[in-house]
């Protein structure tokens, strides 16, 4: 009865809640991440992250002088859930801009509603391209932002034949379809390709067939906890980072830390933004976030992008002088800070124009930065070798 | 009413049924003319419940047939079987707890059983014939009630009352009078007799005393085989009879009432 | 396609044979035995995983890679009193209502799972398996990682261990008796209630004891249990209710099948043949491998 | 035939919501024409395990088909002609597969949205109930071929667009799908087909068809031997489940502007199952009525505590079958009537003479 009476205060509360919610004063923003459910694992820091963003503006005074009222919603790791909340938040939250999202098919769900609604969305994770809504902000790497630099560094290192391993869904495929072109465009070889189902656990044939195939680099886009599966039974296989390197572009610091040392040291792993990146911006944002969320909280590069978002959306604000989606859309192009990922800026399809980084995996699940890219590389949504043609409208 | 026709309604033909490596029905054959009332008793694990799974089609025969009407049905799926006017009511009441005793009668009375015959309601016949049969069950009053709240009496006035709207060639009846007062025993025993002659019945049991009262000729079943035909008081005084009782103490007490 | 390759893949087929069979030898007590089906049986896998995590926390600075011994009579204990609880509180009131059992087990394995993120984050938390087993023996080209070896050994060991339990024992007679006929075991002195309560514990008990060998290849997090749910009762009903060893013989089938279409085709299409061959093999012994021939079965 | 009590709440039930823009905002109408849209499909498990017994796991696989059919159809609208859909252009598929072509034509998309679930149900429950497959067989059975059938979606990804799932539509029917007039119109679409979807099996089940249903459901070896075929009836409410659920499915996506394998998963399929539970399976209205208040209540719980909404939802799976299982509409048929008095012990009713003599 306990949970049945729980249940009812939880309903009442909220009720009452919504009613008292239109503080006098407070700009509304929604996040919208999995706080339950398989993506909860990366998501819930990913929300903690703009919130901590949040919390320092307000701590400053807020936007325009107007203090910032979170409205939280769990997507649920279900993407029809993603675009009810979505849709919550634009039409009856009437926020004036939503922090959120994860995978590709979340926001691919989200995005009709934002069309839609006229809402704008600040997407924080690394994504396949081929897409550019006018409603959202695509901070994450672009496939050329991460994939291609990848590829270039380990062409640079001499791996020549390349094994590509990817979960079963839109990113790995898409982001290897890329590679397979310009692997042949570059004259390397490629020697093997498989998918295991999102969530897979057993890599017995996927390992044969790696071990058949001899390839010198795999390069990585599992998903999740299949990587923790992966790595166990590839290092039982006999190999190890010195026998056979792995790129993975899904392993931050976070995954690092639940795959277990260990297994992991070694590997390489690419990214826009590394916990150990040593610029002022960042160590002020570890530090706060650690005091927060405790003292050993691994932080991520899409935790990095979402605490990002919030202050290019506060800038742009600022610039618009408004919080209407639309006017705040056009200002933010061009829009330009210091980081903790380092000095970016905000490219006129949306995207952002940011450095790439390589990192060696050691001790504690953090990453050490053994190359970076030459400058910031822009973003480029549709590429060119794979998709000719095609250019954000 | 014997049937003039010497060609039997049920003729079952050497038929060996083995469930792993126990035979339970070897080589057995038993014929039954139509119109007739035929008892069968023997003792436990002598393979009447088989016999009467393998007539409906429950059970698959190794070897041999089963001829209903001169046709081979042992292949048959249950439904089919039933189809044909055979009807089993089973020692436990087998009545659909979920619907009422009407309903119950109305889908045994129903002649076409096909999904979408199914559709058409209830005939004013069929209607007629189950408001006959709630009366004569003296269900009248309990008609909307499910079958489920019935008293066991009642459910087993019922499901003799669906046996009779389904108006079978062939009944088989497993005893039918399982925990049935003497008084119910002896009702039960006429009304089977008067349905033999438009009805075809062949009845297990082995309640002595109500074996008596249906005067009827008699097969004994012994270790999946038949093991004599005749009339009661003629197997009573068989002393091979009384022999595949014994160690039965309480069957062989019946045999002897 | 090398020999290499080929022997690769049947070693593969023998390792994914292991697991399906540690994943579901105690779906075979308690689905099997006692027709209950029981939705939160990955959640057994789950917390197998969480207690060897925690053994090694605890004896792993004292006993160093000696924790997995710790870590055995841990998860089984832990598992099965969880499972007793469990069929103390609700399994016990569903009894002859499998459909309901099903939902209500769903539902536990809920709430589990919730639970597993409250207490150790929803991230995993990692286990390492002991150096011992972290080489590989090498047959010619053919690799053979010891852990793959050790959890083919496990399943082995659990599998012998039910088989003994269940023909050999006394225990395992009144089981038999109940499962055959449960009011003739009563009346014949059984405490069925008390067999039921057991039977369920030890079912829950052997996949604590699979949740440990899981954990040396794969991650431990709320969610781990899920992956392994559908495919333990495939192999079940593949393998024929009630049959423990029917149950082996179809995690060594399905687990060649996996590895052969895993072999030739990408592996994830491979996962969806396989289910509808499973599908397809029911058409052809709806009951089956071994199929177990009992009255009360067919009025289950 | 005089209209049941439960057909006058279901009639004044519509009717109150066919008011529902009148006096309700945009989301919350946005979210009902929604709950409404799945209604239908809870309908159809209903029909499916209330009625006939048969608890499928796999609903979201004829849910999928009828909503997949509806997305191929609107994906090929906003698609300009002689152009491939968007995501078969990133997958490297270079011409239309095949079984894309017809559903560029709106009237076999919506013959196929009637017939294709309905077809796949049929195919699925003839597999299993002519081999006598029962109980919690099919349960397993059902959630493996959904299974099967997530996983190819997922992996095929050229075809199906995989986990993204296909989105981005424009128009329907001519119908800009976008402008906010089409949510209204679409909520009274959707409200006249659960209107339809209740009326209509509540119908079919008031015929004897519902009464075979409960039979097998309560003793399908006694219905078998009264001479009715339990597979053929089965096959057939199974198939009706499957219609209800591809409509549902269809109405859904539209609602929703996409359809994706995550959808349609087993944990959706098992909410289906659990709210039908709580409403009261063996009640059309019961199960529909628990199917939008369970969602609604999933809407608000969820965003107020995400972390106990899973222990809410785990709590009422065991609640409701150990304290409730015939939900909540049982509870409520059973209080207004008046005690029973305790049943007769097995007193004497002897045959009346007459039923001899009537023979």
């Amino acid at each position: 009865m306990s949970q049945l009476r729980s249940f009812c205060v939880v309903t009442l509360s909220l009720t009452l809640a919504a009613g008292a919610a239109s503080a006098q004063g407070a700009v509304r923003v929604g996040v919208l991440h999995s706080l339950t459910g398989t993506m909860a694992i990366s998501e819930i820091t990913v929300a903690n992250a703009a919130q901590l963003a949040i919390d320092e503006i307000n701590a400053k005074g807020g936007v325009l002088g107007r203090t910032i009222e979170v409205v939280k919603e769990d997507g649920a790791s279900d993407w029809p859930t993603f675009a009810t909340k979505a849709e919550k938040l634009l039409t009856q939250d009437k926020v004036a801009a939503v922090f959120g999202g994860w995978t590709s098919a979340s926001r691919k769900a989200m995005l009709p509603v934002f069309e839609k609604s006229g809402g704008l969305l600040f997407y924080p994770v690394q994504f396949e391209g081929n897409e550019c809504s006018p409603n959202i902000i695509y901070t994450g790497a672009q496939p050329n932002q991460q994939a291609l630099p990848a590829l270039e560094w380990a062409l640079g290192q001499g791996y020549r034949k390349i094994f590509l391993l990817g979960s079963d869904y839109v990113y790995p495929r898409t982001a290897n379809l890329i590679l397979k072109k310009h692997i042949a465009a570059k004259k390397a070889t490629l020697s093997g390709e498989e998918y295991v189902a999102l969530g897979g656990t057993e890599f017995s044939s996927v390992i044969n067939k790696i071990k058949a195939a001899r390839p010198d680099v795999i390069i990585n886009t599992l998903n999740g906890d299949s990587n923790v599966s992966f790595f166990k039974q590839y290092q039982a296989a006999g190999y190890s980072a010195k026998t056979l390197p792995v790129i993975s572009f899904s392993i931050a610091e976070q995954e690092a830390q639940a795959i277990g040392t260990g297994l992991l040291n070694g590997q390489y792993a690419t990214w826009n933004y590394f916990q150990s990146l040593p610029n002022p911006a960042n160590r002020k944002f570890v530090a706060a976030y650690q005091k927060k969320y405790g003292a050993g909280a691994a932080i991520t590069d899409p935790m990095a992008h979402a605490y990002m978002d919030v202050y290019l959306w506060k800038a742009a604000v600022e610039k618009a002088r408004s919080f209407d989606p639309k006017a705040v859309r056009r200002a933010i192009v061009g829009i330009s800070m210091d980081s903790p990922l380092g000095k970016i800026t905000v490219a006129p399809n949306g995207s952002l124009t940011q450095a790439v980084y390589t990192g060696l995996s050691g001790a504690g699940g953090q990453f050490k930065v053994v190359a970076q890219s030459k400058g910031v590389v822009k973003p480029e949504p549709y590429d060119a070798l794979a998709f000719p043609g095609k250019t954000c409208p | 009413m014997p049937s003039e026709r010497t060609e039997p309604l049920l003729d079952v033909r050497g038929v060996t049924v083995a469930f792993g490596g126990f035979k339970a029905l070897t080589n057995l054959s038993l014929q039954v003319p139509p119109g007739h009332l035929r008892v069968l008793i023997g003792p436990n694990g002598a393979g009447k419940s088989t016999l009467l799974d393998t007539i409906i089609g429950k059970v698959r025969p190794d070897s041999g047939e089963v001829r209903f009407a001169g046709r081979v049905i042992s292949r048959l799926p249950e439904h089919r079987v039933a189809g044909l006017g055979i009807c089993r009511k089973f020692q436990a009441p087998g009545v659909l707890e979920g619907l009422t005793a009407r309903e119950n009668l109305l889908l045994a009375a129903r002649r076409d059983k096909g999904v979408l015959s199914i559709l058409r309601p209830p005939t004013p016949a069929e209607q007629t014939r189950a408001d006959e049969l709630l009366d004569l069950t003296g269900l009248t009053g309990r008609a909307a009630i499910p079958a489920a709240a019935l008293a066991h009496g009642e459910k087993q006035w019922l499901e003799i009352g669906m046996v009779v709207a389904a108006d079978p060639r062939l009944l088989l009846l497993d005893e039918p009078t399982a925990g049935m007062t003497a008084q119910e025993t002896a009702q039960t025993a006429a009304l089977i007799q008067t349905m033999a002659g438009r009805h075809t019945v062949l009845v297990i049991d082995h309640d002595m005393h109500f074996v008596d009262l249906l005067n009827a000729p008699v097969t004994v079943l012994h270790q999946g085989q038949v093991f004599r035909e005749g009339d009661l008081a003629t197997l009573r005084a068989d002393p091979a009879v009384m022999e595949i009782y014994l160690g039965r103490p309480r069957e062989a007490a019946h045999a002897q009432a | 396609m090398d020999f290499t390759f080929i022997a690769g893949q049947l070693f593969t087929g023998l390792s994914v044979a292991s697991i399906l069979l540690l994943a579901a030898l105690g779906l075979a007590l308690s689905f099997g035995l006692m027709r209950v089906i029981n939705m939160a049986h990955g959640e057994f896998l789950m917390v197998g995983g969480y207690l060897t995590y925690l053994a090694a926390q605890w004896a792993g600075p004292t006993l160093g890679d000696g924790y997995l011994w710790v870590a055995f009579p841990l998860a089984f204990l832990g598992s099965a009193l969880l499972g007793a609880v469990m069929e103390f509180t609700v399994i016990r009131r569903l009894y002859g209502r499998p459909l309901d059992t099903l939902l209500a087990t769903f539902g536990i394995s809920l709430i589990l799972q919730q639970a597993a993120r409250h207490l150790f984050g929803s991230t995993g938390v990692p286990v390492t398996a002991p150096t011992w087993l972290s080489g590989a023996l090498t047959v010619g080209d053919v690799t053979l990682p010891l852990v793959r070896l050790f959890v083919i050994a496990l399943a082995l060991a659990v599998l012998g261990g039910m088989w003994w339990l269940l023909n050999r024992s006394r225990f395992g007679m009144q089981v038999r008796a109940v499962n055959a006929s449960r009011e003739m075991a009563a009346a014949l002195g059984v405490n069925t209630r008390a067999l039921d309560l057991l039977v369920f514990a030890l079912g829950a008990g052997v996949a604590g004891v699979a949740g440990v060998g899981l954990a040396l290849i794969a991650p431990v997090n709320p969610t781990v249990g899920a992956a392994y749910i559908v495919n333990a009762f495939l192999v079940v009903v593949v393998g024929g209710v009630g049959s423990v060893l029917g149950g082996a013989a179809a995690a060594v089938l399905l687990g060649f099948v996996t590895a052969l279409a895993e072999g030739f085709t990408s592996v994830s299409l491979a996962q969806a043949a396989l289910l509808l061959l499973v599908v397809a093999f029911l058409q052809w012994k709806p009951r089956g491998l071994i199929p177990t021939t009992s009255r009360a079965l067919e009025d289950a | 035939m005089k209209p049941s009590p439960g057909a006058l709440v279901t009639l004044a039930l519509l009717l109150i919501l066919a008011f529902a823009p009148l006096y309700l905002g945009a989301y919350p109408l946005t979210l009902l024409g929604r709950v409404l849209a799945l209604s239908v499909a809870a309908v159809g498990v209903t029909v499916v395990w209330g009625r006939a017994g048969i608890l499928s796991l796999g609903q979201g696989l004829f849910f999928g088909l009828g909503g997949y059919a509806l997305a191929m159809h609107l994906k090929l609208t906003a698609t300009p002609p002689g152009d491939l859909p968007d995501f078969m252009v990133y997958n490297g598929v270079e011409r239309l597969p095949w079984f894309w072509a017809p559903f560029a034509s709106a009237p076999l998309t919506l013959l196929a949205v009637l017939t294709l679930p309905a077809a796949a149900a049929g195919l699925v429950a003839w597999l299993m109930f002519r081999r006598r497959i029962t109980g919690v067989y099919v349960s397993i059975i059902t959630q493996a071929l959904l299974l099967a059938f997530v996983t190819w979606l997922n992996g095929a990804q050229g075809l199906t667009s995989g986990t993204n799932g296909i989105t981005d539509f424009q128009t329907f029917l001519g119908i800009d799908l976008r402008s906010p007039g089409t949510t209204r119109g679409l909520y009274w679409v959707t409200l006249a087909a659960v209107a339809l979807a209740l009326g209509g099996t509540a119908a079919l089940l008031r015929t004897p068809f519902g009464q075979v249903l409960t039979a097998i459901r309560d003793n399908e070896n006694r219905t078998r031997f009264l001479g009715f075929n339990p597979a053929a009836f089965k096959i057939a409410a199974f198939m009706l489940g499957g219609l209800l659920a591809g409509v549902s499915g269809a109405l859904y996506t539209l609602h929703l502007g996409t359809i994706s394998p995550a959808m349609i998963g087993t944990a959706f399929s098992l909410e289906l199952v659990v709210w039908v539970a709580l409403g009261g399976r063996a009640s059309l209205l019961g199960s529909a009525a628990g199917l939008v208040l369970g969602q609604l209540a999933k809407d608000r719980v969820s965003s107020a505590a995400p972390d106990a909404w899973l222990y809410v939802m785990g709590a009422l799976f065991v609640l409701v079958v150990l304290v409730l299982p015939q939900g909540v509409a049982g509870l409520l048929a059973r209080r207004p009537r008046a005690p029973q008095p305790p049943l007769q012990p097995a007193a004497p009713s002897p045959v009346p003479r007459e039923v001899s003599d009537a023979l």
